[in-house]
């Protein structure tokens, strides 16, 4: 019935990988429940969850997700797997980066060499991590404030990146297959998450120049958690069906589900809850 | 009375193209309505058929005082109608504008059809019912469009140059109509023309305008002119290059002047008096207006004479025949 | 450049698949799409003819804002509509947030200074002895609308053939307000936006012939009723 | 309910900080919106008057096409230039992909029916005989065109109008084909769209805001041609 | 030769409103176009104007081949203009109006000042220069244009019923406009008109067209009425169920029929000869026609006799006087 419907705001990287797509109905046949999915931007999927649209999220930023957490807006957060950030860049690498294991180190010889990068600059989990390792690399950044007002008081909002801002250092703001075709046809560097990579390079009949120049490090990955929005919030939200979903995501038979997703023969995503699902 | 008007102005742009101190128009009469290019003919019908609002004054229509607020407004349209100088045609069949106004008082269908092959008739265009209302020819709308009003059978139309485009069976139809709708359906009748035998034949009253005010002075035998002054000191108005008629006034420059017909003397031409006055031309109109007679006569402008019935038979002139007129300073008026 | 001509084909696969999917997602687009255009229209037909009569003080300025609405990004509807119908919203308890009617009510606040404007331009253009004659042969102030729509019916008929135009093809708002949710808010154009942000481009494209056929078979049914109009 | 209250001073906010960023953004957007109109002016009105005058078999056909294409979505006409200017495409070797010219480039393909169907029910709605008029007095065809764009400049402008409404406020194409880059191509729609897409709501609301002021402002501009046009 | 017509048509819906095998127009000449609503005047002037083309039919002016190509006509059109029967100004000035043709015609700026106060002098709105064009009435309106014409001096004009909302004074003023154009730069004109007395007295040539074919027969006394027949095996035409003439003809039903104004016959009142033919009526006009006189006799309806000068001399009759008419049948055309 209309009853047994929940929501759910995801980055669009869980659909756009097709995952979504081999998970919903094996739930809905599990249980009769069905999913409402919403992908969108990052940071957009949680404020649904924070304005209590959804009744769950499925997202890829841990530090946030913990705040999230903690300011109440959910229960609790399910670890449901991981894939990996890999750096791309262009088959005659200006940089002279190929084969090297140390994101920062890689990004570094990047900035030093001001060969071009574009960033996704959108705040995502990719631009997050992003962000991260340019703080690895232990070059000064740049921190650009803008005032708002929230709430009638004022906020700040904070943007950092190295120097360099439209020299070399490209920010586009855009999703992740839009970044890569950015990276591709200006032939510059960027982060990117390997399933998007993958479905690019080879999913497509014109596939990209762009190649994996750096990859392996502990630094690049890249954890996706569920969180049930917490009723005692909202409590129009459908906690036990949402709960449900998390945690048949996380159990035998949805982490076994993740982990033999291939796309193009290649698995996307490792299983967190129980790793080594089959 | 049908309308009372006062202090009725209307102003453009600054300039008070209507000014009526006071008029009243009695129910079921036909109103001549004569005036030069601009002097506010078609205004006051709008205002009189309540499509413009005046700028200041009063009017009551049939005993009651015209506030202008569109629903009451609406009310009075339905009795009022006018035939506009240059009138526009809906977008669909003549059928269907001549149905226009039958449907807005919810007439019945076959009433509806009955009326208008009626008044298609009498315009002279029922084999035009299905053509399409916007390729029709000037004289062909005009028509239409009077046909159209009559449908409404309203207390009150107004007409404005409705013949201006008719070819001249149809003019002495649509005159005929004019009378009969007033002699037998007791329609009042306000008619705006230019054809001065046209409202002196069809109107039991007529009102002249001029700039925006009735006239009391006479529409006719109007000219325009400069005033000069010869060597002997007497001041005379040139028309036309041509034709000098002395003149009393002050002013000076580019005037317009009016010459009472009624003023006008006729001689034989040989018996021409002395004097500044006269002049000779040819008559080349004699029309009958009631048992009097105007003659047009063409001294160099064509000039209008009005005979009276008796001066007439006495001295009858003929077509063609020179004659000698006398437009006494008295006659002329400097406007 | 042959990515054309594989959307081509792929469209013509994907409609001659008669897919479930493809079918729910045209109807949804239809539905929306022409209850955001009936709705805009039927407010601002008559807003664009109560605008373009009434002499009123301000009214230039009433329509440059309208003018300046028609610069409205979707962005900006779709967050404004989001304010009130989020569940922190006033109407939140009604639960329209990624519902089709979501979808509407943004798009009839897009396209509203769309109909009204056009409207005003069609309806200023009109010689004014039309309004005039209705009027003096007794026709009410509704009576004589008809006709005036009837004289403008091009113009207004062009308005709200670029309304459903602008409805059909935009993402924006039935992206934000419907959530793009598979069987109940995807349209023709959240399809292509999700198909484009899987790098799907010849897919997206595919979509985008489609539904530009179906716009394409609209637009002949207008065509069809302006010549039936025509008399 | 207040993060509309919020947005508008935040957008003042943002306003009086001068920030240079800001104005950049602000920058290319009239830049390129106010290009795209008038290449799309350029080409769309003279291509309006021309279906309106001639006669021409199919010319109903052109018209429902035209109509047609009022809905084209921007990620059919993004796709569509990307493929011509993608490395991979014929105009690959200009480079023009992810520049301001590019984005230009979509915005006229986008906006060029707008224009053109709007000139044609502006123009097919004025007297014929301004027209004749025109040339029996010995005018050129130019010169009678010069004469009915002046009689019909009310529903010509509007077109123009609302074209630059379309481009300002889209954001589709200008987020393909020119990139979003910052200091680039980064336009008040794309940067309102990273910001919702952020979950930045008050930023994009605060950079719509910005927008319509910006749009008031360039139509009261026109508001005044039109005053003075009105002689 | 200024225009050689040959095999023209135009044809709308599979109507031929314009139908003419053969006519040629000089050089020089004023010309009247005389004939019914919808007979295909207006339709003339256009295609003659180059406005129109026909549909079918051959056209020389100035001994060149009219080809109906845009570039071609272009060239004519800078010699012909023609003034529309409800002409249409540009939504600017009255000045800007008439200075339009100028500007095409690439004159000088000080030239096309003296020429447009010139003209609008002429028609008498010298005072309405900066007016704006459509705010003006009819009858001003009608002005401008046909001032607006003048200003381009071509070296024909057309003008479609030019005076038909003009006001008295300005009818004189452009009738003596037509003739000096005519007279004086050797302009030829063109003129549509329902005016007969404005036609005769302006034209060196009349056309009448009936139906769209250039009529033999003379357009006046034009009458619609229905043919029926008596007891007696008479034939009448029954018009406005008034007036019933005896018609020499096998159709029945609803026709057209034309009297001969030269063949009617005119008698003292009380000479009315026996017979069916013989109606008695009023005069109500006479008019002066190149010594010819025109009777306008109003026996139920109006009806047009032409007298010779002499017959006239030798038994005037005057206006207001009763006389008989005798209206024999082969006067009588039905059509
Ligand atoms: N909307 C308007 N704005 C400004 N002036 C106007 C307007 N309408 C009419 N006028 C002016 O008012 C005067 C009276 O116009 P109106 O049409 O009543 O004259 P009219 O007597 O009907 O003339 P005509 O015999 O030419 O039809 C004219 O001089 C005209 O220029
Ligand atoms: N575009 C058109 N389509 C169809 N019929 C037309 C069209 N234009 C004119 N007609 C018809 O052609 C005939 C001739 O029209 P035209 O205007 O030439 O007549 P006219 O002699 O000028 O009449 P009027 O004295 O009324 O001005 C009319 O019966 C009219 O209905
Ligand atoms: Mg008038
Ligand atoms: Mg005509």
């Amino acid at each position: 019935g209309a009853d047994k419907v929940i929501t759910m705001s995801t980055t669009t990287s869980t659909q756009a990988s097709g995952l979504l797509d081999l998970l919903l109905p094996e739930f809905t046949k599990d249980t009769g429940i069905q999913v409402k999915v919403f992908a969108k931007g990052t940071g957009a999927a949680m404020r649904d969850g924070m304005d209590g649209n959804v009744d769950l999220i499925f997202v890829h930023a841990k530090a946030r997700e913990e705040m999230f957490i903690s300011e109440g807006y959910g229960t609790k957060r399910y670890a449901v797997m991981h894939n990996d950030f890999v750096i791309l860049g262009p088959p005659n690498d200006p940089a002279g980066i190929k084969g090297m294991k140390g994101a920062a180190a890689a990004l570094k010889k990047i900035a030093n060499a001001k060969a071009m990068f574009i960033s996704r600059g959108d705040d995502s989990g990719t631009h997050t991590k992003e962000q991260a390792l340019w703080v690895a690399t232990g070059l000064p950044l740049v921190c650009k404030t803008t005032n708002i007002v929230k709430k009638g008081k004022k906020r700040e909002l904070v943007f950092s990146h190295p120097k360099g801002l439209g020299e070399w250092y490209i920010s586009i703001g855009q999703g992740m297959g839009k970044t890569i075709t950015f990276a591709d046809e200006k032939r510059g560097y960027t982060l990117s998450d390997r399933g998007t990579y993958l479905k690019y390079k080879v999913g497509r009949k014109y596939g990209l120049d762009l190649e994996v120049v750096c990859e392996d490090d502990e630094l690049l990955n890249n954890p996706y958690s569920v969180i049930p929005v917490n009723p005692a919030k909202y409590p129009h939200v459908k906690f036990d069906l949402a709960d449900r979903f998390a945690r048949w995501l996380v159990s035998p038979r949805g982490q076994a589900l993740i982990a033999n997703y291939k796309l193009l023969g290649q698995q996307l995503f490792c299983p967190d809850a129980i790793p080594d699902a089959k | 009375m049908l309308f009372g008007i006062k202090n009725l102005t209307k102003v453009y742009g600054g300039r008070k193209v209507l000014d009526i101190p006071e008029l009243s128009l009695e129910k079921g009469k036909v109103y001549g309505l004569l005036g030069p290019n601009g002097s506010g003919k078609t205004t006051l019908l709008e205002i009189l058929s309540f499509l413009l609002p005046p700028t200041t004054g009063e009017i009551v229509y049939d005993s009651r005082k015209v506030d202008f607020s569109e629903t009451f407004l609406r009310g009075l349209r339905t009795e009022v109608v006018m035939v506009e100088q240059q009138p526009i045609l809906f977008t669909t069949s003549v059928y269907k504008n001549v149905e226009f106004g039958l449907k807005v008082r919810k007439k019945p269908k076959e009433y509806r059809k009955k009326i208008i092959h009626e008044v298609l008739d009498l315009v002279g265009m029922r084999g035009f019912a299905e053509a399409s209302a916007h390729r029709l020819s000037s004289g062909e709308t005009q028509r239409v469009a009077i046909a159209r009003a009559l449908a409404c059978s309203p207390k009150v139309i107004m007409f404005d140059e409705p013949t201006s485009n008719v070819d001249i069976e149809n003019q002495i139809a649509i005159e005929g109509i004019l009378r009969d709708i007033n002699v037998q359906k007791g329609i009042s009748v306000i008619l705006a023309t230019h054809n001065r035998i046209q409202a002196t034949k069809l109107s039991d009253s007529i009102i002249f305008l001029f700039n925006g005010k009735p006239a009391s002075s006479i529409y006719e035998n109007i000219f325009s002119g400069s005033v000069r002054r010869d060597g002997d000191g007497n001041t005379y108005c040139l028309i036309h290059d041509k034709v000098r008629l002395v003149v009393r006034t002050d002013k000076t420059g580019y005037v317009k002047i009016s010459v009472n017909p009624k003023m006008i003397k006729v001689f034989p031409a040989q018996d021409i008096p002395s004097g500044d006055h006269g002049f000779v031309g040819r008559v080349i109109q004699l029309t009958d207006e009631g048992g009097d007679v105007r003659a047009l006569v063409d001294i160099g402008i064509p000039i209008s004479v009005l005979l009276g019935k008796e001066e007439y038979k006495q001295a009858p002139i003929l077509t063609g025949e020179r004659v000698a007129l006398v437009c006494p300073p008295e006659s002329i008026e400097v406007m | 450049m042959d990515i054309l001509l594989d959307s081509f084909i792929s469209a013509i696969l994907l409609l001659k698949s008669l897919d479930a999917e493809l079918y729910a997602i045209v109807f949804v687009s239809l539905k929306v799409a022409s209850s955001s255009t009936f709705v805009a229209s039927f407010i601002g037909i008559p807003t664009g003819f109560a605008i373009a009569f009434k002499e009123f003080p301000g009214k230039r300025t009433v329509i440059t804002i309208l003018n300046t609405l028609l610069a409205l990004p979707t962005v900006v509807v779709g967050l404004f509509v989001y304010t009130f119908i989020s569940r922190r919203g006033i109407f939140g308890p009604l639960d329209l947030l990624y519902t089709q009617k979501a979808i509407i009510v943004g798009q009839v606040i897009l396209i509203i200074p769309i109909v009204t404007t056009f409207t005003i331009a069609a309806i200023s253009q009109i010689d004014d002895r039309y309004r005039k004659t209705a009027m003096t042969l007794g026709a009410t102030t509704l009576q004589t609308a008809v006709v005036i729509f009837r004289e403008g019916r091009f113009g207004i008929m062009a308005a709200v053939i670029a309304s459903f135009g602008r409805v059909i093809a935009e993402v924006g708002i039935s992206m934000m307000l419907g959530g793009n949710a598979k069987g109940f808010t995807r349209t023709m154009t959240t399809a292509m936006a999700l198909e484009y942000d899987k790098g799907e481009f010849i897919l997206a494209v595919a979509l985008g012939v489609i539904l530009l056929t179906i716009s394409f078979t609209v637009n002949l049914f207008f065509n069809y009723l302006q010549g039936r109009a025509r008399v």
